[in-house]
C-alpha cells in the first residue's frame, strides 16, 4: 500500500533544514514558497529517508486570484508518496524554478502547463509550447481565456 | 580527411506508415546514424481538459473514453476512481470484479495492438498483426456484449458500471481465457527466439533503471528496465490485492525487453481474468448516484495502471455540478521524455523499432 | 546468314560510335555514365558476331555489372554533376592526335592484305579457353596467378585510399 | 557486302580515337577514366577480330582479351579510389586543378 | 534438335530463307512472354491469396470467381493511372528506369528450359548468360533511385545497389560448386546430369544461393527496398501509373525468374517420374516461389548494416569453403555417387554451426548457434496457420448480427410515451437535441425534435436519462449520406422510421434479441 505522509510531519522535517520554506501544510499536502521550490525539491529527493526519486505528475490550477502548481511525488524505494504545493500570485507571467534538473519527467509536464496554463519555468532547457503553435496568442485553460471567436 | 558530409534533416512527418498516428519527429542524420532527434506534438491536441470543465462529471465519461482510444475502460476506470475519491462514493463488490474483468481484458487488448504494431515495423508483413488482432477480435466481441460498442465503451459509471453483464458473457470469456494462454504460446513460438528479431530488437535502445525513475516513466517500459513497480501490487486499487499475479520484469531494458514484458503481462492479465470469474460476487452493480452529482469541494488524485502505464487522473471540485479543473497523467506523453536519449546513435530503422516498442497513443499525448 | 550478321554489324557498329562519341561529348556525367554502359554492351554485341559467346557473357558482366556501377557510384560520390564535364585547352591538339591515329591505322588496315580464314568457328569456346588458359606447358597458368595477385593489390590499395581514417 | 576482318579493325581503330580524344581533351577525371574504358575496350575488339579471322584454331586472343579485362577492372577500381581520395582532400576533379604531387 | 529448329526446316520450304530464319524465334519470343506474364499474373494471385491463408483471412477474392482476375484488375487500375514525372527530376532517366528494371528479367528466360527441347536458345554459356543479364538490373535501380529527384529515393536506391552487389558474389559462387559436378554452363547440361537432385548433393550450395537470390530479389527478410516503416517505398516512390506497373511486374517476373533458376539448378529441372517434363518444371517453379513468399510472411527485416554482414561476413566465405570441399570430392568421386549427399548434409550442418557463432549482437550471442531453430519453429507455425479456418467476413453479403446492447448509429424515438421534459437534450455531453414542446391537452407536446446524427458519439446517457423510456438505441449501423444536413434527423423522420430499439439500458428487453455471432463463440453455445 502506497502509504501517503502526513503534511505535518513532513513540513516538520523540511522545517529543520530550510527554516523559512514551509508557508503552510494540511494532512497529505506540503505548501511551499515559489523562490525555495527548488531547494525543498532537492531535499525531498537527496534525502535519505524520504528518497522521494519519482515524479508522478505536476499540474497546475488557476483560482483567479493565484495559480496552484501541484506536485504529486512518490519513492519507489520506500512506497511512500508526498503533494508538493507552490502557489503563485502574479497573474501576468508567473515563473516558478524549474525541476528538470532533479526530475528529467518534469520536461514535458512543465512544457505542458506553460503552454496551456502560462506558467513560465526558469531554468528549463527549451520551453516552448509543446501542443499549440509557436504564434498562438494567450494560455486556453485559464479561466479568464476568451477565445478569438 | 574525414569524409565531408553535412547532416540531412529528414521530417518523420505526421503522415507516416509507422507512427502510430499523428506524431512527427524531426530527425538530423549523420549518414545513416541519427544525431538529433526532436518529437513534435499537437496535431492531435482536442483541447480535452478544458471540455471537461464545461461539462457535468458524467457527461465527462464519454470524453474520457476518446484519450487512449486503445484503452477506453481503463479511462474509464481511472476517471471513474477519481470522482468516487472525491465524492466518497462506496462500490459494490460485484463491480469493482466486473471492472477488474473489463481492465484487464483491456490490457490484453491493448498490448495485443501494441505488440502487433511492433513486429509491424520490424517488417514482419502484417502476419503477427493478424494473428494478435483476431485475438483482440475476440476481446471487442466481449466488449460489445456488455456495453455495446466496439472502441469507445462509456461501460464505467460514478458509482459502478452502466449495466450488469449478460448470462452468456460468463461461459464466452471462459472459453476466449482457456484458449488464450495457448494463443500466447503460439506468439512466443513465432517470435520468441526468431534470429532475426533478436538481430533487431536484442540491444537496441536500452534504457538505464536509474534513467528511467528520473525520466518517471511508468509500465512496461519502465518494468522492461528491471524496475519491480506496479500499482495494482505497489498501491493496490479497487479489489487487486485479492488476486495473486506476478509483476514481469526484463534484465536490460532493450526493446527485447519490452516486448517480452508485453507478453508475459498478458499471461499474468489471464490469469487476473481467471480469479476474478471466480470470486464473481452476486449483488447490484451500481451504487444510488444521481445523475447530475455535486461533490463536496476539494480534490482528489487517483492513478491506475493502465496498459501503457500510470494512468492518473488529478480533479478539483467546487462545490459544482463541472469539475473546477480537469488533469491527466497521461503515461504515453511521459514516456516520450526518454525517446530521444534512446533514439541517438541509432539508425534510422532502429528508431523507428525503439518508437514502437514505447507503444505510445497520441490520443493520450495530444488530449 | 551472311546478309543477317552483316546487317546486324552495320547496326552495332553505328551505335558503337554514336555512344561513344556521346561519353565523351556529353557534359551532363550521368547521361555520360549511361551511354558508356550501351557503348559495353552493344561491344558485347559485337564479340556474339564474332562467335566469342565467353566472352561476350563475360563483358557484360564484368562491364556492365561491376565497372559501370563502380563508376556510377563514384560521380555520386563526386557530386560534380552541375559543372558537368567541360573541355580543356587541349581541344583542339586532342583532336588533331586523335584523327592522325586513325588515319594512319585505316592505313595500315587497308593496305596490307591479311590471310583471312572464311569458315566460322561453330563449336562452343568455353572449353577451349579453358584448355588453353589451364593447359600443361603452354598455357598461361603463370600470368592467370599473376593476374590474381595484380588483383588483389587492386582491391586492397583501393579500400587503403578511401578508408576513413 | 560480306563483313571481314578490316570492318572490325576500323570499327576498333575509330573507337580508339575517340577514347583518345576524351582521355586528352576532358577535364573530369572520371569522363577521362571513361575514355581510357573505351580504348581498353576497342584494343578487345581487335583481338577477338584477329582471333575470329586469322587463327581460329589458338585460343591466345580470347586469353589475351580476358587479361585486359582483369587490367581494366583493376585500373578502374584504383583510379576512382585515387579520384575520391582526391576529390576528398581537394573538393574538385578538374583534372588541371590536381597538378601538384603534394600539398 | 529443339522445336525451334524443327519449325525452321519446316518453314524454309515456303518462305525466303532470311524469312525462315527470323521468324521462329519472333513466334516464340512471342508465345514465350505471353506465356511468362500469365504465369507472373498466377504467382501474384497466389502470393496474394496464399499470404491471406498464412495470416487466417481470405485474400482477394472479389474480382472474377475466387479473385482469379485481382492481378487483371490490378493491371488495370496501374494503367488507367496518371503517369507523374517529377518536375526536377531527370526525364530522360526516370523514364528509361523502369524498362532497364524490367528488360533483364524477361531476358533471363531465353535460355531456361521448360522441357526437353522447349528452350529458346541453347546456349552452352547458359547460367553465365542468367548472371551477366541479372547484374543489369542494377542500372535500372540506379536510374529509378537518380531521376526521381527524392532524398528518400536516392537513399534507397544506393541502399538496394550495394544489397544486389553484394549478394552477387555469393549468388554466383554457390552456383560454381553445381558447374563442378556437372562441368559444362548450359542449361539442359545441367538438368540432364541431375541423376541425384544437386539440392541433396550440394546442400550448402542450395542454402546460399536461395538466400542471396531472396536478397537480390529484395523479398524478406532482406527486402530492404519497400520497408515502408523506413524510407516509405523505396526509389520507386515517385512513380505512378504503367511504369511503376513495370516495376511491380519486373519484381515479379524477376522472382519467377529466380524460381524457375532454382529448380533447375537445384531440383533437377524437368525430371521426374510420372507427369510430362514441363508440368513437373512449373511444380517445382511453383514450389520454390510458395516458399518464398512463406519466408515473407514470417520473417521481420533484417537492417542495413546486418544485411551486409550477412552476405560478407557469412554467405561468402561458405560459398568458398562450400567450392574448396565439392573441388576435393571431383578429385576423389569423379562420378559423385549418391551415398555422397549423407556426407555433404553432414558437412553443410558442421559449417553453419561453426560459422553462426561468428555472429555477436550488442555483446550478446545471438543464438544463431541454434541453427535458425527460431525461424524454423516460426514457419512452422505460420504453416500451421493454412489449415485454420480463415475469419473474413464478407460485409455486405455476410452481416454478423450485433450484440443484444448495440449502440448502432441512430436514434428510436417513441412519440406516445415522450412528456417532452428534456432530460435527454439537458444530458447530452455535446447538446446536440434540440426540442421544442407546446402545451398540449394532457402536458406538454413535442413540436419540434431535431437531433444531428453527423455529431452524436452515441455513448448512450441521453437513453439513460429519460425518465419515460420514451428513447432507445438502434441496432443498425449503416446511416450515412454524403451531405452533413441529411444527417440531421427531424421529428416526422423519426415517427416514420422503423423501430428496431437495441437493449441498451433495457434489459427487459434482451430476450427478444437475436443473439450476437461470436468470433470464438462459448464451447456447446452457438
Amino acid at each position: 500500500m502506497t502509504t501517503p505522509l502526513s503534511g505535518q510531519d513532513v513540513a516538520r522535517q523540511i522545517g529543520e533544514h530550510l527554516p523559512d520554506a514551509v508557508t503552510d501544510f494540511d494532512e497529505t499536502a506540503v505548501f511551499v514558497k515559489g523562490e525555495a521550490l527548488l531547494e525543498v525539491a532537492r531535499f525531498l529527493k537527496e534525502n535519505p529517508e524520504l528518497g522521494f526519486d519519482y515524479l508522478a505528475a505536476i499540474t497546475a490550477v488557476d483560482f483567479f486570484e493565484h495559480f496552484e502548481v501541484i506536485y504529486h511525488l512518490t519513492s519507489i524505494k520506500y512506497n511512500h508518496s508526498i503533494v508538493l504545493k507552490t502557489r503563485c500570485y502574479t497573474r501576468e507571467s508567473p515563473t516558478l524554478p524549474s525541476v528538470v534538473s532533479l526530475w528529467r519527467g518534469a520536461d514535458l509536464q512543465e512544457r505542458d502547463i506553460y503552454d496551456l496554463m502560462g506558467v513560465a519555468f526558469e531554468g528549463h532547457p527549451n520551453l516552448k509550447r509543446i501542443f499549440l503553435w509557436e504564434g498562438f496568442q494567450g494560455h486556453p485553460l485559464r479561466k479568464d481565456y476568451q477565445s478569438a471567436t | 580527411m574525414p569524409l565531408k558530409t553535412e547532416p540531412v534533416m529528414i521530417n518523420f512527418g505526421p503522415q507516416h506508415p509507422s507512427t502510430h498516428g499523428v506524431f512527427r519527429m524531426r530527425i538530423t542524420f549523420d549518414g545513416e546514424v541519427i544525431v538529433d532527434m526532436e518529437p513534435i506534438f499537437g496535431y492531435l491536441h482536442r483541447g480535452i481538459e478544458k471540455l471537461a470543465e464545461s461539462r457535468t462529471y458524467t457527461q465527462n465519461i464519454p470524453y474520457t473514453d476518446r484519450l487512449d482510444y486503445l484503452a477506453s475502460m481503463s479511462n474509464n476506470l481511472a476517471y471513474v476512481m477519481a470522482v468516487e475519491n472525491l465524492a466518497g462514493i462506496a462500490v459494490p463488490e460485484r463491480a469493482e470484479y466486473l471492472r477488474v474483468i473489463m481492465a484487464e481484458l483491456m490490457r490484453i487488448a491493448s498490448h495485443l495492438m501494441a505488440v502487433g504494431a511492433l513486429l509491424n515495423d520490424m517488417g514482419a508483413f502484417f502476419t503477427p498483426f493478424m494473428y494478435m488482432f483476431r485475438e483482440r477480435e475476440k476481446i471487442l466481441d466481449l466488449f460489445e456484449m456488455v456495453c455495446g460498442q466496439r472502441l469507445t465503451y462509456n461501460y464505467m459509471r460514478i458509482g459502478g458500471v452502466s449495466q450488469d453483464i449478460p448470462e452468456e458473457f460468463l461461459p464466452a470469456l471462459k472459453r476466449f481465457i482457456d484458449e488464450m494462454l495457448g494463443f500466447i504460446d503460439e506468439y512466443d513460438q513465432l517470435l520468441a527466439e526468431n534470429e532475426i528479431l533478436l538481430a533487431r530488437s536484442k540491444g537496441v535502445g536500452i534504457l538505464p533503471a536509474e534513467l528511467a525513475i528520473n525520466a518517471s516513466v511508468s509500465g512496461p517500459m519502465l518494468r522492461a528496465s528491471g524496475v519491480k513497480w506496479d500499482i495494482r501490487r505497489a498501491d493496490p486499487y479497487s479489489v487487486y490485492d485479492r488476486f495473486d499475479f506476478e509483476i514481469p520484469t526484463g534484465k536490460m531494458g532493450d526493446t527485447y525487453d519490452r516486448y517480452w514484458v508485453r507478453i508475459q503481462e498478458m499471461r499474468q492479465s489471464t490469469r487476473v481474468v481467471k480469479q476474478a470469474m471466480e470470486q464473481l460476487p452476486q449483488g447490484e452493480v451500481r451504487a444510488k448516484v444521481p445523475l447530475t452529482l455535486r461533490p463536496p469541494k476539494g480534490e482528489a488524485y487517483a492513478r491506475i495502471e493502465a496498459p501503457k502505464g500510470e494512468l492518473g487522473f488529478y480533479l478539483v471540485s467546487d462545490d459544482s455540478a463541472n469539475p473546477y479543473r480537469f488533469k491527466v497523467r497521461a503515461p504515453s506523453l511521459i514516456n516520450l521524455t526518454v525517446l530521444r536519449d534512446l533514439c541517438l546513435g541509432w539508425k534510422l530503422a532502429d528508431a523507428i523499432v525503439i518508437f514502437g516498442s514505447i507503444d505510445i497513443c497520441l490520443g493520450e499525448v495530444d488530449r | 546468314m551472311e546478309t543477317g550478321i552483316a546487317i546486324s554489324f552495320w547496326i552495332l557498329a553505328a551505335v558503337t560510335i554514336a555512344s561513344a562519341l556521346a561519353v565523351v561529348l556529353f557534359r551532363n556525367i550521368f547521361h555520360a555514365a549511361l551511354f558508356l554502359v550501351l557503348c559495353f554492351f552493344t561491344i558485347a554485341g559485337i564479340f556474339v558476331i564474332l562467335s566469342a559467346d565467353f566472352l561476350a557473357a563475360a563483358q557484360v558482366l564484368i562491364y556492365v555489372g561491376a565497372i559501370a556501377v563502380l563508376i556510377i557510384f563514384a560521380i555520386m560520390l563526386t557530386r560534380e554533376t552541375q559543372r558537368g564535364s567541360p573541355s580543356g585547352r587541349l581541344r583542339l591538339p586532342a583532336l588533331m592526335v586523335g584523327l592522325l591515329f586513325l588515319a594512319t591505322m585505316v592505313f595500315i588496315v587497308v593496305s596490307t592484305d591479311w590471310q583471312v580464314i572464311t569458315e566460322i568457328p561453330d563449336q562452343p569456346t568455353t572449353s577451349a579457353i579453358a584448355q588453353a588458359l589451364f593447359s600443361g606447358e603452354e598455357g598461361f597458368v603463370l600470368p592467370f596467378e599473376i593476374a590474381a595477385a595484380l588483383l588483389l593489390a587492386a582491391i586492397i590499395g583501393a579500400i587503403v585510399l578511401v578508408r576513413e581514417r | 557486302m560480306v563483313v571481314g576482318l578490316e570492318h572490325f579493325l576500323i570499327l576498333s581503330a575509330i573507337l580508339f580515337s575517340i577514347g583518345l580524344y576524351g582521355a586528352l581533351a576532358k577535364r573530369n577525371a572520371v569522363v577521362i577514366l571513361m575514355s581510357i574504358e573505351i580504348m581498353l575496350n576497342a584494343v578487345n575488339i581487335s583481338m577477338v577480330a584477329f582471333w575470329r579471322y586469322i587463327a581460329p584454331a589458338l585460343m591466345t586472343g580470347q586469353v589475351f582479351v580476358i587479361f585486359i579485362m582483369v587490367v581494366a577492372a583493376a585500373e578502374v577500381a584504383v583510379g576512382l579510389a585515387i579520384i575520391i581520395a582526391i576529390y576528398r582532400s581537394r573538393e574538385t576533379v578538374d583534372a588541371e586543378q590536381i597538378d601538384l604531387m603534394k600539398w | 534438335m529443339g522445336i525451334l529448329e524443327q519449325f525452321e526446316q519446316w518453314l524454309v520450304n515456303y518462305w525466303p530463307s532470311w524469312a525462315a530464319y527470323l521468324v521462329p524465334p519472333l513466334v516464340a519470343f512471342a508465345i514465350l512472354s505471353t506465356f511468362i506474364l500469365v504465369v507472373v499474373m498466377a504467382f501474384i494471385y497466389i502470393e496474394r491469396r496464399g499470404i491471406g491463408r498464412f495470416q487466417v483471412r481470405l485474400g482477394p477474392n472479389r474480382a472474377g470467381p475466387f479473385g482469379v482476375l485481382q492481378p487483371v484488375a490490378d493491371a488495370i487500375k496501374v494503367l488507367i493511372k496518371e503517369d507523374i514525372i517529377p518536375a526536377k527530376g531527370d526525364r530522360w532517366v526516370h523514364w528509361l528506369a523502369p524498362i532497364i528494371a524490367f528488360i533483364p528479367a524477361l531476358m533471363i528466360f531465353a535460355v531456361i528450359p521448360f522441357g526437353h527441347g522447349a528452350i529458346f536458345a541453347d546456349l552452352n554459356i547458359g547460367i553465365l548468360y542468367i548472371i551477366a543479364i541479372s547484374s543489369l538490373g542494377i542500372i535500372g535501380v540506379f536510374m529509378a533511385g537518380w531521376g526521381s529527384n527524392n532524398k528518400y529515393s536516392l537513399v534507397s536506391a544506393m541502399r538496394t545497389v550495394a544489397q544486389m552487389i553484394s549478394y552477387e558474389i555469393p549468388l554466383v559462387l554457390s552456383i560454381i560448386g553445381v558447374l563442378i559436378i556437372t562441368g559444362s554452363l548450359s542449361m539442359v547440361s545441367i538438368v540432364e546430369g541431375q541423376h541425384v537432385p544437386f539440392l541433396l548433393l550440394q546442400p550448402l550450395g542450395f542454402l546460399i544461393f536461395f538466400l542471396a537470390a531472396a536478397a537480390e530479389i529484395n523479398r524478406t527478410p532482406f527486402d530492404l527496398l519497400e520497408a515502408e516503416s523506413e524510407i516509405v517505398a523505396g526509389y520507386h516512390i515517385e512513380y505512378s501509373g504503367m511504369k511503376f506497373g513495370l516495376f511491380y511486374l519486373g519484381e515479379y517476373t524477376h522472382a519467377f525468374a529466380i524460381s524457375a533458376i532454382v529448380a533447375i539448378l537445384f531440383l533437377g529441372g524437368w525430371s521426374g517420374p510420372f507427369l510430362p517434363p514441363a508440368l513437373w518444371f512449373l511444380i517445382k517453379v511453383f514450389s520454390v516461389f510458395i516458399v518464398l513468399f512463406w519466408l515473407r510472411s514470417t520473417l521481420p527485416r533484417l537492417r542495413v548494416d546486418q544485411l551486409m554482414g550477412f552476405a560478407w561476413k557469412c554467405l561468402f566465405p561458405l560459398a568458398l569453403i562450400n567450392i574448396f570441399i565439392t573441388g576435393i570430392e571431383a578429385i576423389i568421386w569423379p562420378n559423385f555417387p549418391w551415398q555422397l549427399l549423407i556426407l555433404n548434409i553432414l558437412i553443410a550442418a558442421l559449417l553453419i554451426v561453426l560459422w553462426s557463432g561468428f555472429f555477436r549482437v550488442a555483446g550478446e550471442r545471438v543464438s544463431f548457434e541454434r541453427y535458425g531453430r527460431g525461424i524454423a519453429k516460426g514457419l512452422a507455425l505460420t504453416f500451421r496457420h493454412l489449415f485454420r479456418h480463415p475469419i473474413t467476413v464478407q460485409y455486405p453479403e455476410q452481416r454478423l448480427t450485433p450484440s443484444r446492447r448495440f449502440r448502432g448509429n441512430l436514434l428510436v424515438w417513441d412519440v406516445e410515451r415522450c412528456n417532452g421534459c428534456r432530460a435527454c437534450a439537458r444530458m447530452c455531453p455535446i447538446s446536440i437535441i434540440d426540442i421544442e414542446t407546446a402545451r398540449g391537452d394532457k402536458g406538454l407536446v413535442v413540436e419540434r425534435l431535431e437531433i444531428d446524427f453527423g455529431r452524436c458519439m452515441f455513448c448512450g446517457l441521453c437513453v439513460e436519462a429519460c425518465p419515460v423510456e420514451a428513447l432507445f438505441m438502434s441496432r443498425d449501423y449503416e446511416k450515412a449520406s454524403y451531405r452533413r444536413e441529411l444527417l440531421v434527423m427531424k421529428k416526422e423522420q423519426f415517427v416514420a422510421a422503423e423501430k428496431r430499439p437495441s437493449a441498451y439500458a433495457y434489459p427487459e428487453l434482451e430476450a427478444e434479441m437475436p443473439p450476437q455471432t461470436l468470433l470464438a463463440p462459448p464451447k456447446g453455445g452457438r
